[in-house]
Formats: C-alpha cells, structure tokens, sequence
C-alpha cells in the first residue's frame, strides 16, 4: 500500500533520518515516539505537504514523492483537526467529493452515509467553531474517509480530548475500522492509542525509526537501551556480569539470568521499593541511599537517588513521599527484585 | 491615585483636541443649515464628491487586486530581499505628500497630469499599504494546516485560496480594502500637484476656500467628515 | 507552485509602483546635480526646509508630552467610555486633510491662522495617534508585576513610571514618535488651509512647482525623501 | 507578625471567600493549595497591589489594609521574579535602597552583603534576561531580603526551575532563612516545598483556607472530604457501617476501625492494586471490576473501574498496563487492604 524509503528531511528543529516503512492495505499502522520526535514531518513528507531532502515515497507500487498532496489521494487529519472555519460541516465533509466533481445527489448520499456511521447527521448544518473536540475529531474524520482514501494519515487523533470522550472515540474508532475498513497510518505518543488499536508499531526516536513490530512484541522486547528507555526502563546500570551476580563499583546486584563478561540491565523506577527501614528478604537486592532531589508528577513523585557512584530513579506516590518524610539527603534503602531487571 | 488622575488630565488634552474640532464644526453647521442644503444642490459639489467616492472606490479595487496577492506571498513564503520587500510597503506613509505627487510627475508625466488616472495614481501611492499589510495580517492568521488539508482533499492551491483561505482572512481583507479607501480620499497634497483637474472634494474644499472663505468651505467639509465617519464606525 | 509565481507578479506590480518613482526621482536628480546644489543655497529652501524640521520636532515633542500620559492610562485603566476613547484617537487617518484644516480653522479662528501655531497644530492633529497608540502598546507591553514589585519596595507610581516603566517602554514610545515626526513632516493639506505662511518644505514644493514647474521643484524634493528614508530607517 | 482578618475578592475568575490567618515572626507559612485556588490573589492583596472587597489587614498590629504597596514595607517576589529589565542586577538590589534613600556607601555595602549570602557577587553587573532561572530566582529574593522587610511574600518561587536547580536552592533557602532569618508566606502547590520549608501549612482550595496546621498533622489528619481529596485520596465512598462492615449498594467492604450508620471513606489510587486474576488473601477487600477508562499521566496511568454503581479510580504503571493489557470493557480483579481506608 504505502512504503517510505530512506526518508530524510531536516525542518526547524527535526531531523528524519533514513525512514524506511511499509503500511499493508487494511493495516492500522501507528507510529509511536516522544513529542518531538519528527512523527508529524514524517506524516508530513507522506501526505506531500512537505518535501524530504531525499528518500522516495511509493503509493500502490506508484512512485509519489514529486507529486503535490492534491495529486496524492490520501486523506490527512491534523492534530488540531483543520476544519475549514468558513464552511459548515455538511461543506467540510462534501469539500473533497465537490473538488473531484461527484454529482450532487451522490454528495448528498455519501455525506449522509458517513454521518450516520459516525453519527455527526445531527451537526451538519452547524459551524465547527461552536463544536466540542470529539465532535470536531469526528467531523475531521468524516470529511478525509467520504473521499474513499487509499490510505489516511492519522496525526495524534485523541489528544485534545478529555479522558471521556477519549475512552469513548477510541472504542468507536475500532467500530469504524470494521464498517470502513480504511488503512492507518496514525502516529500518537500514547502508549494506550498503540495498544488498542495497534496492528503494528514502530517506535521513532529523535528522527529515527528504531523498531517495527507487532505491538506486544515492541513492549516486552526492546531492541536496544533507548528503546526500552522510552519504554520505561529509565535505569540502565552496566557492570560485570559472573554468572547470576552483576558487579558495579563495588555494588553487586543479583541477576535474574546467568550472564558473563560487560552486560547492562534495565530496570524500571516503579519496581525499585523505598524504605526507611531495610526489608529482610532474601528475594531483593537491597541497598542503602542517599536521595539526592526529587521531582513531583502530579500524584507521583520520581525520586533521584545515589548508591555510591550509581544513580537510580525511582517512583513513589506523594502520600508514600508525605508518610516516609523523604527529602533531599535522606538515607533510606531501595531494593527491587532480581526478576525486574532486564538484562539486555 | 493621584498619578493617574494627572496623567489622564494630561493626556485628555489631546482628546479634547481631537474631539472639540468635529463638535465645533458639526455644530456650527448646525446654525447654519441653509448652507449645507445649498451646496448639496451645488453641481460644483455634487461633481466633485462624485469624482472623490469613484477615484476612492477604484483605488480600493486596485489595491485589493494587486495588494491581496502580494499580501498572500509575504504571509507564506520566505525570499531573498523579503525585508526589503515589506520596508518599501511602508515606505509611503513617510513621504510628503506633495513630494508624492512630484515623484508621481516625474516617473510618469503627461500620462497621469489632470486625470482621472492621475488622481487614482496619488491614491494608490499613499494608501496601497494599507491593504497590503492587512491582506499579509490576515492571510498569516490562517493555519497553514487548514490549507494543507484542503490540497490532501484534491484541491489545487489556487482552489485552496479561493475556497478557505480568502473567506477565512476576509475581514481582516476587508478592513484593510476600508483602511484604503478612507486614506485615499483624505489625500490631497499629491493630487493638487498631479491632478488639480478633475476635482475632486478635497481639493474643492480647498478651492472654495481659497476663493470664498470659510463659510463656503465648511459644507462640503462636513459632508465629507460624515462620510469619514460612517466609513470609519463600519470598520468598527 | 505556479500560483504563487502568478501571486508574486501580480504583487510585484505594487512593489514597482511604489519603488520606481523612487529610483527614478533620484536618477533624474543626479544627472542635474547643478540644480541640487543650487537649491541647497536657496534661502527660501533653507529656511523652509528649517521651518518644516523645526515644527515637526514640536509637534514629536507635544505628542511625547500629552500621549506618553495617555497612552499610558489607557494600557493600565478601565474606565467608561474608553473604547469611545481608543476609537478618537484613530479617527484622523480618516479625516481627509484638507477638511482637517477647515475643522481647525472654524474651532481655533485667527489664534492658528498663518502661525506657526498654525502649522503645529495640523501637525498634531493628523500625527498625534501615532504617538498615543505607540505609547499604549509600549506600555501594555510592560508587566504589571513589575511595577507591583517597584512599589511594594517602597516606589510611588510615579516613581516607578519613570524609573521602571517609561524605560522599559521606551523603545516603542521612541517609534512612536518617530513616525509621528515623520507624519508630520508629510502633511500638506491642512497645512495649505491653515497656515500656508509661515513657509513650510513640504507647501514650497508646491509653490515651486505652481511658480516654476517640475525642475524646479524636484531638488526640494530629494531632499525631503533622503530626510524622510533616513529617519524611516532609523525607525526600522 | 502578620493577621489577615476575613479577606474577600472577587478578581476575575477567582473568589477568596473570608480568609483569615496569622504568620508569626521568624515564621515559614505555607499557604497549599491547587492552581486557581486563589493562592496569588491572596498574596497580591496582602501586599497591597489588590484591593479586597472586604476584610483588613494588620502588620504588626497596625492596619495596612488602606495603604497602598509602598506604604508596607513588605517584600514579594512573584512567581516569574519580575526583575526589572532595564536595569543590571545590582541596580535590581539596589532600587529598595535607592528609594530608601539610603546612602551610597551602605547601599553598595548592604549588597555586597547580600549578593554573598545568595552567591551572586558575579552576576552584579550583567542584564536580569541574561540569567538563568535559578539565578533570577536568587536575584529576586535578594532584591527583596536586601530592604530587611518584615515579612517576604512567595509567590510559587520554585515552580519554574528545573529538577536540579530546585533541590539545590531548596536545600540553600533552608541555609538562608537561618543566616537571615526572615519571616515568610509562601504560596505554592509543591508538597515537597510544603514538606521541606514549612513551619506550618495553610490548605486553600476553591478560594477558602480550609486547614491550617503543622505540616504533618494536616498531611494525616485531614479535617474534610475536600482536604482528602486534594491530599490524594481520590476515592471517597459514602455507605452504611455496622461493625467492620461497609455497605454500599450491595458491596461489602471491609473497615479498619469499627463504625456505625452512615460513613464516608476515603481511599487512595495508589492503594488499589488490579491484577487479572483474584488475589486469594484474607486481609484484602477483592472485587471484580470492568475498566471504564483510561487516562495516561506520563510514567503513571490513571484507571476508573467501575464495581457495580460505585466508580473507582486506581494509579498503576504504564509498564504494569501493557503486561496485564488492561485497556476499557476489559474485567479486572481491584483489591485494597483495610487499613488503606481512611474513615472521616
């Protein structure tokens, strides 16, 4: 259906390198990295809105790359949606069947058809300005699928929406795959958005696409540190390994597996447990350290702290930070089981 | 607070000065009602208006066909000497209008003396920027994601620009295209100089009061105030 | 992208509209630098040319002194009537010029006719808003924490206006009244009807072109332009 | 020290509804509360720069409430510094000084002085949008501390740091208050400020100073629902108490404490562990439960299961998501221990 090779385009501060993908007809492909990452060039290169400074885009077997968005065919929604504030949204969604000349009863029917399914028939006569932005969201929806496109490019499609309406669209969404059955190529930074309606996934860092795969996958098998990084294991600790011990400066961490020689294993801050009193269990690694600051998310708290020359990241909740009085310079002990590290 | 209450008292000066002038002149007027029937029954007058609201209307016109292109290429595309590009457009506002009307003479000649060309060229001059500016304003207020979907959807850019993006900056268009219309038929220094003939209003004003005094010139004076304000409150 | 090329020379008709008459006034000038120097030792240039700086100046420097107050109530104050207010003082630029000294003369009679006074008064007239409005921006520009700070540290308003407020806006309130200068200096019409003597550059340039025709009047005018792109270059 | 006594305002979308508190001499005040709770509002009328609409203020046993800011003598630093642009930062310290008219000498003496407690002796002569954030942030407090005011009002002073500059000047501001030893009200929504700079804490929520207290008493003893909710516990159940029991609608909860007749219990997110299959363990209320939805909160998602009528809300890792792929419609096991169960 649609293969990108070597796509590459520096555009204010992104920088695409060497993106190669293919999205199979009928697939719901989703491209998921931090913001700032690049996913809505790439979108961008593909839909023909921008020009990458080399690499080749192929549509249907068709080489595309020179070919302006109109001569494209593909559908586009933007993150903010785009709809044409002069217009209503029976004129939104009519706007590509106008463009390609359909007759005006055919119009109508197709307008009808795709409000039904996406049940908007009640908003055609008004202006987007006075909808809600899942009404909006469905209003974009409408007017890029009435066209019938080979393939709709997706650009973060629920993130200006509150977790109600969410909820509610993402489920609705799989609905309309059934009855449509369009092809997707949706880029997102929810982890959520990949896993419900996910058939494959790349992971795009820094303008790189650094796996593909099918989503389960991509999750318990990262390919590399900065993938398992972006996937949560924020501590990565390199030591040398002698059979199930991993010795770093000093500190001597207990494996999950046999490793010999230099290994480095990852482990995620909410598998490290903070204590102010040691917690006898032969199971754990447990060591004493010193918090060293920490950092507020709202109803969590990632907590920095120094085992001699090694800094680990763990996440406690605010009520656990408030009962445990922990504060910059505290000593307090962390230890997690040797089954939560990744050896990589 | 007794800063601001001076600074007020300061600064109400100059609206006392601005809105004392348009009282006066409306109220004297007002005493004086028989003039004004008189020179709307005038054909000196009515002939002039006529000529100051066509060359107006036409230089609006010709701005919007020329500025609102221009105004759509410095909102979307950066070039070699676009900053120069937009210092020229603002570069009549600092002119002496009498000097606009030498420049005029001198670049074009007899092709624009006494004509109604040449007042619609002394127009065009001094008030072309204000469209352009506005029609730029305007078209950069459009997002640009707006016009990328519409392409995606099959429309060719010149399609794009006449189905969204003009309806979406046209009141920004629009108020600039006004902005023009009032600054041209308040010019007068350029068109004394390249076109004295036809007459125009605001030049008749002058005449008449160069040859009849105030009491004659006030008329055609209030008239053309209450235009001005009309205009000025649509803009609004 | 053919649109846009076809956009571009659409708009680049304006661009040479507005650049030719400038290129060319100054093309024919050098090739009769004779006349230029002659002009530059011409007594009723000099002193007109000293006339039109000198009152232009006044007229930056009465605007500084009522429109930096005003402009500044009218950044930091709600009161009733103030949209009434803004709106005033952008009502000049419409006011065509002629009609402009007409509403001066019938209010100010005899106390501005063929002064000085005179002169300034149209001046301020059509170029104050500009001034007022530059103020306004500055002074909206300038956080109002700030000055909260300044004062629970023991500065009165006033104080704080000047050592705090006033140099933080400065730069705008300076652009201000450079324009403000520069619309002055461009004005002709009202200055025609109100004062035409005392002689001003701007009214000799007409009255030289009147008496003895375009050569004549074309040095005085590259000499205004060269004042005028100076200054619009400082302003940028 | 200070009393403000009954203070009302309408002020934009704010409403402070007849506040009334004490700071004592030498003491750290903290007032917490949520953005939009007022917390500025209250400070800028406490400094003069508002006007309540109702309510007095007394410095010193004095009446202020009708001088305006300059008449104070009170210090504020907002939460953005709001140094003064055109001049270089000795002259920011200075201005208090210079409009003291204190004399040139003593000026440059007192901040010297000052400048070295802060540590910003090399900063004296460059231009405040030179600095960086926490360097502003010194600047700020010195231009304040250096008038020796008898109160320092704190509007958020840490809340636009980064992680590491905010642990260092939080650490240093402790130093600080013993060197110089001021009295301070400090607004903020950091519990971490709250825990580590306060003598005592005010809790503000909807423009009304609920609780006011030592630190750790208000974080334990909440006195109302509202305070609950804002400390962190989400879950508020309203039922019927006999003994150990709570009936809800035909769930059985079991209590930590006895009670009797109606009662509300509170109940944190981060209490509420989801597994997909039961948990067998006496000392756990178990419940079968459908995901309602989902809401990602970076690192933390935020889950609402629904347990016939009653809606729950639970915090889980985004890691534990995606192994226990919990994603809405999708039936789930939510247990708690008792003793998670606050009983107002």
């Amino acid at each position: 259906m649609l293969r990108a090779e070597g796509i590459s385009k520096d555009w204010k501060e992104f920088h695409l390198r060497d993106i190669t993908l293919e999205v199979k007809e009928g697939e719901h492909f989703i491209i998921l990295g931090p913001s700032g990452a690049g996913k809505t060039v790439l979108l961008e290169i593909i839909a023909g809105i921008i020009e990458p400074d080399s690499g080749r885009v192929y549509l249907g077997g068709r080489d595309v790359t020179d070919l302006p968005p109109e001569k494209r065919g593909l559908a586009y929604v933007p993150q903010n949606y785009a709809l044409f504030p002069n217009m209503s949204v029976y004129d939104n969604i009519a706007f590509g069947l106008k463009v390609r000349k359909v007759p005006k009863p055919e119009i109508e029917r197709k307008v009808r058809e795709i409000s039904e399914v996406l049940k908007i028939e009640h908003l055609l006569h008004r202006k987007p300005r006075t909808l809600s932005g899942g009404e909006q969201q469905r209003v974009a929806l409408a007017r890029a699928l009435v066209v019938e496109p080979p393939l709709i490019l997706l650009d973060e499609p629920f993130a200006n929406l509150d977790v109600q309406t969410r909820a509610k669209l993402l489920t609705e969404m799989k609905r309309w795959k059934r009855e449509l059955g369009f092809t997707a190529l949706h880029v997102t930074h929810s982890f959520e958005e990949a896993i419900s309606l996910g058939d494959r996934v790349g992971v795009m860092l820094d303008g790189r696409l650094v796996q593909v795969g099918k989503v389960r996958d991509v999750f318990s098998r990262p390919v590399s540190e900065e993938v398992a990084r972006f996937l949560g294991f924020e501590n990565i600790i390199e030591g040398i390994a002698e059979g199930r011990k991993l010795r770093v400066n000093g500190v001597e961490i207990e494996l999950p597996v046999e490793a010999k020689g230099r290994v480095r294993v990852g482990l995620r801050p909410e598998d490290i447990i903070i204590s102010t009193e040691p917690i006898r269990s032969s199971a754990r690694n447990e060591f004493k350290a010193i918090v060293e600051s920490i950092e507020e998310l709202g109803p969590l708290v990632r907590v920095h702290l120094s085992l001699g020359d090694i800094i680990l990241t763990a996440f406690i909740t605010r009520s656990s930070m408030l009962e445990l009085g922990i504060e910059k310079g505290k000593e307090v002990y962390a230890s997690f089981k040797a089954s939560a590290l990744h050896v990589f | 607070d007794y800063t601001l209450y001076f600074f007020a008292s300061l600064g109400s000066f100059l609206i006392v000065y601005i809105a004392l002038p348009l009282v006066v002149i409306f109220a004297k007027q007002l005493s004086d009602l028989g003039m004004l029937v008189k020179t709307l029954h005038d054909p000196y007058v009515t002939e002039a208006l006529r000529n100051s609201l066509l060359t107006a209307t036409a230089t609006a016109l010709i701005a919007l066909l020329f500025g609102v292109p221009l105004g759509y290429v410095l909102a979307r595309r950066d070039f070699p000497g676009k900053s120069l590009v937009q210092a020229l457009v603002d570069v009549p506002i600092v002119i002496p209008h009498s000097v606009v009307g030498i420049m005029l003479l001198v670049t074009f000649s007899n092709a624009i003396l006494d004509s109604y060309t040449g007042i619609i060229a002394a127009m065009l001059f001094v008030s072309a920027p204000f469209t352009i500016n506005a029609a730029r304003d305007g078209f950069l207020a459009v997002d640009e994601k707006v016009e990328a979907v519409a392409r995606t959807l099959g429309a060719s850019r010149l399609r794009v620009f006449f189905s969204v993006s003009l309806p979406i900056a046209f009141p920004s268009v629009a108020s600039g295209a006004i902005m023009t219309w009032a600054r041209a038929i308040s010019e007068v220094g350029a068109i004394l100089i390249v076109a004295y003939y036809p007459k125009t209003a605001q030049v008749l004003v002058m005449e008449y009061f160069n040859n009849y005094g105030l009491r004659a010139s006030r008329p055609i004076s209030v008239i053309l105030i209450a235009i001005s304000l009309t205009i000025f409150v649509l803009l609004r």
